[in-house]
């Protein structure tokens, strides 16, 4: 079976829905960061490959550019933040970061 | 119209405003000062005096007024409220419109006398003094302003306004029962004013001034039969429910009056509140409701007081007679002088249901006369109550020969008050009977209505013997005879009693051409 | 004489006015607590009166008319004005004269009789009081103005009654004679008020003028000639308002002889006279009537009454009625000319009456008196005088105006014929009834033997202060000050000046009464003097002789005849039991009405105020309770419901940014599925 | 079977077990390191797709920049005394179930949606093309990006920073 867009988006989908469960289930600040660039990369692969079979161009590929550079930057401030968190609460659990709640 | 400024301001402006510069004036006064508070106040209703003695000065009797904007004099008309209300037809103006003509006039003179001579009478609250004259002051402002409103919108505020300090005047300063009277007095007026109310703001949504186009609240506007579209609420068309609104207002403008049945907050208000306070009670805040039935059920609505002439003079009838032989019944002193008031008013009220020129020239003189006459009872009531703690009449006897000076003074104000010729009230109940005679349609109860004066003149004169006549019991060995503050508040009042019982051209001078513009509107003669 | 027409009634009417104020203020720093002042001042005064009438016998009539305020032009009632003013005409000249006479004499005879009574300088103020109303009752051409000059000699009245008002009976008595008055002047108000909306104008001129335009005619001419009559009826004590001159008498001796016996009383008299031109023959039928009827009445109940104050107080009621009934049977002149002499010579009997009293110390039962014409001779002769004057008898003034008036009765039922006879036969009853009891009260108060021995010793002649007035009084009552013929008044100065006038309705014929023109009732008149006047003779005679029979020759036993007929005398002592009808009628009603209306203003009207205040509360505590169970209920339910939820929500809510995401996706979900659906 | 295709299961087993070994292992360190599979492995199939100046920042940025910076952050969090590394799972059931749901929808989406497929243009010169995209039409979010990127680094460090005050 030639390999097509289905196979991408398929895989792009299932990696997301990993990326979903780290996401909502970890409590690991870091972990959960994690998740997310497992998302972003599932969305890269989905623009990446109907970037290549719908007859786009690089476009695609130009947003999925962006789509890291996000990431980039996202970790980095995402980071600071979890930092920032454990200096404050000596965990990086984000279910201790629950002050804003009450 | 006549101009008359003061630093800019108008002078009807600073009679009305007057007080609460006092009031101000009052709440500056470091405690040190408490003593000269009482001097502060009766100064600046002094002043208000001088101020109506200038404006008596000025005022040119031979204008009319009524419904005509020019006839008006001391006139100051700024823009209140202006805002854009586009559910509103566009904007919603209402103004600061003050003037006095003939018919407001005499209630202004009344207003500024009364409120000097309580202030004098008001010596002997001991109880917060400050509270008490600033409550007071602001109660004048009140009672000025009704008279001098000629927006429908102000004159409703000013209503309002003085509702406030009398319910706390009577409520605070007053006697065992104040807070029954007090409540009594403040829900039986506010009852009256959600009816004066109502027709307000229906006078207000079926107006169009024909000038601006714009609904309004300006009375004069308001006379204008132009005014309103016929088919508006109160338009022509709608004649029964110009009817209902002027059985409204009649109901609100009565509960003042007080007409019967709505009498009942009188005498309880009038017994347990603090001499001077019933003074003006009795004195003005009871014209205030007669002169809103002229000012604004007469005029606005002639139709509905055309049309309620013979219910309006049987409600007056039964003041009369009823008030009186209530006041016959009574054994405390101020009650019987409040029954007696209520009787008086029933004489007003009788002058203006004749809608006949001599019988309105006769209610607005009664009023003015009452005023005066009312009050030196009543301050001669508190003049008993003051040294002998007690006003029941069958506790005394024979202080005529105690008190000489207090006898002779309370024997004018007592014989003024049934009507004795050659005193004020004579020539106002004259005028009024004249016109309810006048008029075919109350005739009868005009002459049924005279009953009254004998009625009147018996339990005023049991009164007399009561309180006077006979042996003196021996405790009231320790009275003494009025003193010269007392002196002070009643005997000017008696003066004026005599001289325009005298010259009551004096007094008519000054309305009668008024009186005759709103007759002949009444009748629609123009 | 200009000036003194001109000028002088004001003076005339404001010096007792002087009077008043200076004893009022400053009456107690005078010396002797002023009482010269007003007595001189009075005695000024009676001069300048009495010159008033020698100018207006010269100079005639005098009328000024002063605007006294007016309500403009309007419409409806057109220019109307109200004056005020005084004229001189004969009625007032002589009036003048009257009043200040009177009561100069009585100012000086009150200096020794209120001697030492502590409010003796009010005493006198208050005398300055009334003869200024009076003064400007007479004086005034405007009938508003005489209502008030009316209302302010009842305060007088009033005042001067209740002088001694730390005893009960003088302030009931002052209390009731104001009541009743003021019962009569409501009447005189609604007549004024015809007047008034009919003519427009209330001065007499005017009146009379409007009246024979024909702006007022048939009945309402008639009901307001009655309703003026109604002042009369009450000021003037006619039945049926005359139960408070007896009472009266509670004031001090002199007052009554001033205020209820010649001058106030009298104001009914000259109202009636002053009307009479426009009263319509019904009117005058009433007028005459009511007359007759109270001067009947009156003279029973004199007859056996024993206060020496009361029996003179019905005789006075009773020549009141005469003078009215004089008045109503056309005979104008006549009347008037009899409340002048009635004036002086009752003025006497009171002031002779005030002699006695003072002479027996405050007694003023007549059982307790007898034989003191030997203690006090002049009171003696000038009540002698002024009872013959009273009774009739010749030369004396009296029997000259009631010659007249009897003749004019006769007159006057010669015309009308019928039911009218009851006039003069009541007429000359009443005559010979006066002329006994006025006999009686003389005979036994000076005739006889002392009742009471011991106030009989101490009893003593009256200081010159009194005599003085008494016997001036005395002498005015002898017929010579009024004509100079003892039989017949006609060609005397009096009935010369005070001429009758013809009614302005004269011809015009009510139901029994016929006013006929003057030439024709003169003639009537003349007809009718020969008959009266032997009649008259023969009656009075009679009366004084049956006196004499009874209480003096005692050949009749008076105790035994009274017993025989006891339920007669016993009305005639209770005075018909007016007062005690009055009261158990409309004075209970009226206080019962009073208790009525009281409790039901207490109960009923404020009690449906408090009612419904009450109901609102009550009403407001259900309201309120079904506010807190069911409306806030409500609301509480909806606040349980959603923190129900918001409790089960709450549990979503965990402040996890993981949880949200997960109801996102779970939402994206559902959403998901929602649109599949579609 | 071509070899593109042997090439995309291989990579794309890769990418699935490695991304269940960073979502479910309890040792955030072994995550880590399963993650830099994971990103390998999607540039393989960036490659795949023939993107590949893609594939090549995929490995420049991610596994030479993110992954590095996740591995600090492991370290800079954790205590070394803390033998903890470890961490718990939550709300495990609800959370597989979701995402499964999610993975299903996407996949039957996937499947039940007509793309609209187009011969692909065999391009060689993807790196030139980019560049004149990113220069000419998406300047604006090249820019914006740019200054995101200034931002984010002087935010980073803004909340890195120790604070001294206490």
């Amino acid at each position: 079976m030639e390999i097509g867009l289905n196979h991408y988006l398929v895989l792009g989908a299932v990696l997301f829905g990993l990326g979903l469960f780290a996401m909502i289930s970890r409590r690991n600040a870091i972990l959960v960061l994690m998740g997310i660039e497992l998302i972003l990369n599932a969305a890269n692969i989905n623009l990446v490959a109907f970037s290549r079979y719908c007859g786009l161009g690089v476009n695609g590929q130009v947003v999925s550019i962006f789509v890291i550079i996000l990431a980039v930057a996202e970790a980095a401030v995402a980071l600071g933040i979890v930092l920032n968190l454990y200096n404050n609460f000596a965990s990086v659990d984000i279910d201790e970061a629950n002050t804003m709640k009450d | 119209m006549i101009e008359f400024k003061l630093l800019g301001i108008g002078i009807l402006t600073w009679m009305v405003f007057l007080p609460i510069l006092g009031m101000v004036v009052l709440l500056l006064m470091p405690k040190s000062a408490e003593k000269y508070i009482k001097y502060v106040a009766v100064g600046f209703t002094s002043l208000l005096l001088v101020l109506a003695a200038v404006l008596l000065a000025v005022y040119d009797p031979s204008k009319a007024g009524v419904n005509t904007l020019s006839g008006f004099q001391f006139v100051e008309k700024l823009t209140w409220i202006d805002i854009p209300a586009y559910l509103f037809d566009g904007r919603i103006k209402i103004e600061y419109f003050l003037g006095v003509d003939g018919i407001s006039f005499p209630m202004v003179l009344l207003t500024a006398l009364i409120s000097f001579v309580g202030a004098i009478a008001s010596f002997s609250v001991k109880r917060n003094e400050k509270g008490y004259y600033v409550m007071y002051l602001f109660l004048v402002t009140g009672m000025m302003g009704v008279f001098v409103a000629l927006d429908f919108f102000l004159f409703f505020v000013f209503w309002e306004i003085m509702l406030l300090p009398m319910y706390f005047l009577i409520g605070i300063w007053g006697g065992e029962r104040r807070e029954y009277a007090a409540i009594k007095f403040f829900l039986y007026t506010l009852f009256g004013s959600a009816f004066i109310l109502l027709v307000m703001i229906g006078l207000y949504f079926s107006s169009k001034d024909p000038e601006t186009g714009l609904r309004t609240f300006n009375m004069i506007t308001l006379m204008d039969p132009r005014t309103f579209a016929p088919d508006s609420i109160f338009g022509v068309l709608n004649v029964t429910w110009r009817l209902i609104a002027f059985a409204a207002l009649f109901v609100g403008f009565a509960i003042k009056v007080p007409a019967f049945p709505f009498h009942t907050w009188l005498p309880d208000a009038h017994v347990e509140a603090p001499t001077a306070i019933s003074v003006i009670l009795a004195g003005v805040l009871l014209k205030m409701g007669t002169y809103g039935m002229l000012r604004i059920s007469w005029s606005i609505f002639p139709d509905g007081a055309r049309y309620f002439m013979v219910p309006i003079a049987i409600i007056a009838a039964i003041n009369i007679i009823y008030g009186a032989l209530c006041a016959m019944a009574q054994k405390d002193f101020k009650k019987l002088i409040a029954y007696s008031s209520i009787s008086h008013m029933g004489y007003v009220l009788l002058g203006m249901a004749s809608c006949t020129q001599i019988g309105i020239n006769g209610a607005i003189f009664q009023m003015f006369n009452h005023g005066t006459i009312t009050a030196v009872l009543f301050l001669s009531v508190g003049v008993i109550y003051d040294r002998a703690h007690t006003r029941g009449l069958n506790d005394f006897g024979g202080l005529a020969n105690k008190m000489p000076k207090y006898f002779a003074v309370i024997m004018v104000a007592m014989f003024a008050s049934i009507g004795l010729p050659g005193l004020s009230a004579f020539i106002s109940e004259t005028f009024i009977f004249l016109g309810g005679f006048k008029n075919e349609f109350i005739r009868v109860i005009a002459i049924i209505s005279t009953l009254g004066i004998i009625l009147n003149a018996a339990y005023i004169l049991w009164t007399i013997q009561r309180l006077f006549l006979g042996t003196l019991p021996e405790k009231w060995n320790i009275l003494t005879d009025i003193n010269a503050r007392e002196l002070i508040s009643t005997v000017p009042l008696l003066v004026i009693v005599i001289f325009l019982g005298i010259f009551p051209s004096f007094m008519i001078n000054l309305m009668t051409t008024s009186v005759n513009q709103l007759v002949n509107f009444i009748w629609g003669i123009n | 004489m200009e000036f003194a027409l001109q000028k002088l009634p004001v003076l005339v009417l404001l010096i007792p006015m002087l009077s008043f104020l200076v004893l009022a203020f400053f009456g107690k720093r005078l010396p002797r607590g002023g009482d010269w002042f007003g007595t001189s001042l009075l005695f000024i005064n009676l001069a300048i009166s009495g010159f008033i009438l020698i100018a207006f016998g010269v100079a005639g009539r005098y009328e000024l008319n002063l605007e006294w305020f007016n309500l403009g032009n309007n419409n409806v009632l057109g220019l109307t004005k109200f004056f005020a003013g005084f004229q001189i005409d004969e009625l007032t000249a002589i009036m003048l004269v009257v009043v200040n006479a009177i009561s100069a004499f009585v100012h000086l005879f009150s200096i020794k009789y209120m001697e030492g009574d502590t409010k003796y300088t009010r005493y006198y103020a208050f005398l300055g009081l009334f003869t200024f109303s009076m003064l400007g009752l007479v004086l005034t051409n405007n009938i508003l103005l005489m209502y008030v000059f009316w209302e302010l000699v009842g305060l007088s009245s009033y005042l001067l009654i209740g002088f001694w008002y730390e005893k009960k009976a003088p302030q009931e008595a002052a209390k009731k004679a104001f009541l009743v008055n003021r019962i009569g002047d409501v009447g005189f108000f609604l007549g004024i008020s015809v007047l008034f909306l009919t003519i427009g104008s209330l001065t007499f001129t005017d009146i009379f003028a409007g009246v024979a335009a024909g702006k007022l005619a048939g009945g309402t001419l008639t009901a307001a000639g009655l309703l003026l009559f109604c002042g009369a009826v009450g000021k003037s004590a006619q039945f049926p308002l005359h139960v408070w001159l007896p009472d009266a008498m509670e004031g001090p001796t002199p007052v009554s002889a001033l205020i209820h016996a010649a001058t106030m009383v009298a104001a009914g008299v000259y109202l009636v006279a002053r009307i009479f031109v426009i009263l319509s023959a019904d009117a005058l039928t009433v007028v005459t009537f009511i007359g007759i009827i109270t001067a009947f009445i009156s003279a029973t109940i004199a007859l056996t009454q024993n206060d020496i104050k009361k029996v003179l107080a019905y005789s006075t009621i009773s020549q009141l009625g005469y003078m009215i009934m004089a008045i109503g049977v056309g005979a104008y002149s006549f009347g008037f000319f009899h409340l002048v002499t009635h004036a002086f010579f009752k003025a006497c009997l009171f002031l002779t009456a005030g002699s006695v009293i003072y002479g027996m110390h405050h007694i003023q039962d007549i059982r307790e008196m007898g034989g003191l014409r030997k203690k006090m001779p002049i009171t003696f002769y000038t009540f002698l005088m002024a009872t013959l004057a009273i009774s009739g008898v010749p030369l004396t003034s009296g029997f000259l105006s009631k010659d007249a008036i009897l003749s004019a009765t006769l007159a006057f039922a010669g015309v009308n014929g019928g039911v009218t006879y009851i006039v003069p036969i009541l007429a000359f009853g009443v005559a010979g009834l006066t002329a006994f009891y006025m006999f009686r009260l003389l005979i036994i108060t000076f005739l006889g033997e002392p009742k009471n021995q011991e106030k009989y010793d101490h009893c003593h002649e009256s200081p010159w202060q009194m005599t003085i007035p008494l016997i001036s009084l005395a002498v005015l009552s002898f017929f010579g000050f009024f004509s100079l013929n003892p039989l017949s008044a006609d060609h005397g100065w009096f009935l010369s000046m005070v001429k009758m006038p013809e009614s302005i309705l004269a011809g015009t014929k009510g139901a029994f009464y016929h006013i006929l023109p003057l030439e024709e009732f003169t003639e009537h008149l003349h007809h009718a003097h020969t008959t009266a006047m032997i009649l008259s003779l023969l009656i009075s005679g009679i009366g004084i002789l049956t006196a004499f029979v009874f209480y003096y020759w005692k050949k009749v036993n008076v105790d035994k005849l009274t017993d025989s007929i006891k339920p007669l005398y016993n009305f005639s002592l209770n005075k018909w039991y007016f007062d005690e009808l009055y009261d158990k009628t409309a004075v209970a009603f009226t206080m019962s009405l009073s208790r009525l209306s009281s409790w039901f203003d207490a109960k009923v009207v404020d009690g449906v105020v408090n009612g419904s205040a009450s109901f609102t509360r009550v009403f407001s505590k259900y309201t309120g309770l079904f506010d807190n169970i069911f409306v806030d209920g409500l609301v509480n339910l909806m606040g349980g419901l959603v923190g129900a939820f918001g409790l089960l929500f709450r549990k979503f809510q965990t402040g996890k940014i993981q949880t949200y995401i997960a109801f996102l996706v779970f939402g994206i979900i559902i959403l998901y599925f929602v649109f599949r659906a579609m | 079977m071509p070899y593109t295709s042997i090439l995309f299961y291989v990579l794309a087993l890769i990418i699935v077990v490695s991304a269940i070994i960073v979502v479910f292992n309890k040792n955030v360190i072994h995550s880590a390191f399963s993650l830099f599979f994971t990103l390998f492995a999607v540039s393989g199939i960036y490659v795949l797709l023939k993107a590949d100046f893609i594939a090549i920042t995929q490995i420049m940025v991610y596994v030479g920049g993110i992954l590095i910076l996740l591995i600090f952050g492991v370290m800079l969090t954790t205590k070394i005394t803390d033998v903890e590394l470890k961490t718990k799972n939550l709300n495990v059931i609800p959370s597989i179930l979701f995402s499964v749901g999610i993975i299903t929808i996407l996949i039957f989406v996937v499947f039940s949606t007509k793309w609209n497929l187009k011969q692909a243009v065999e391009n060689e010169e993807t790196v030139t093309q980019i560049g004149t995209l990113l220069l000419s039409t998406y300047l604006l979010p090249f820019e914006i990006a740019s200054v995101l990127l200034l931002v984010a680094l002087i935010g980073s460090a803004m909340f890195a920073r120790r604070i001294k005050n206490d």
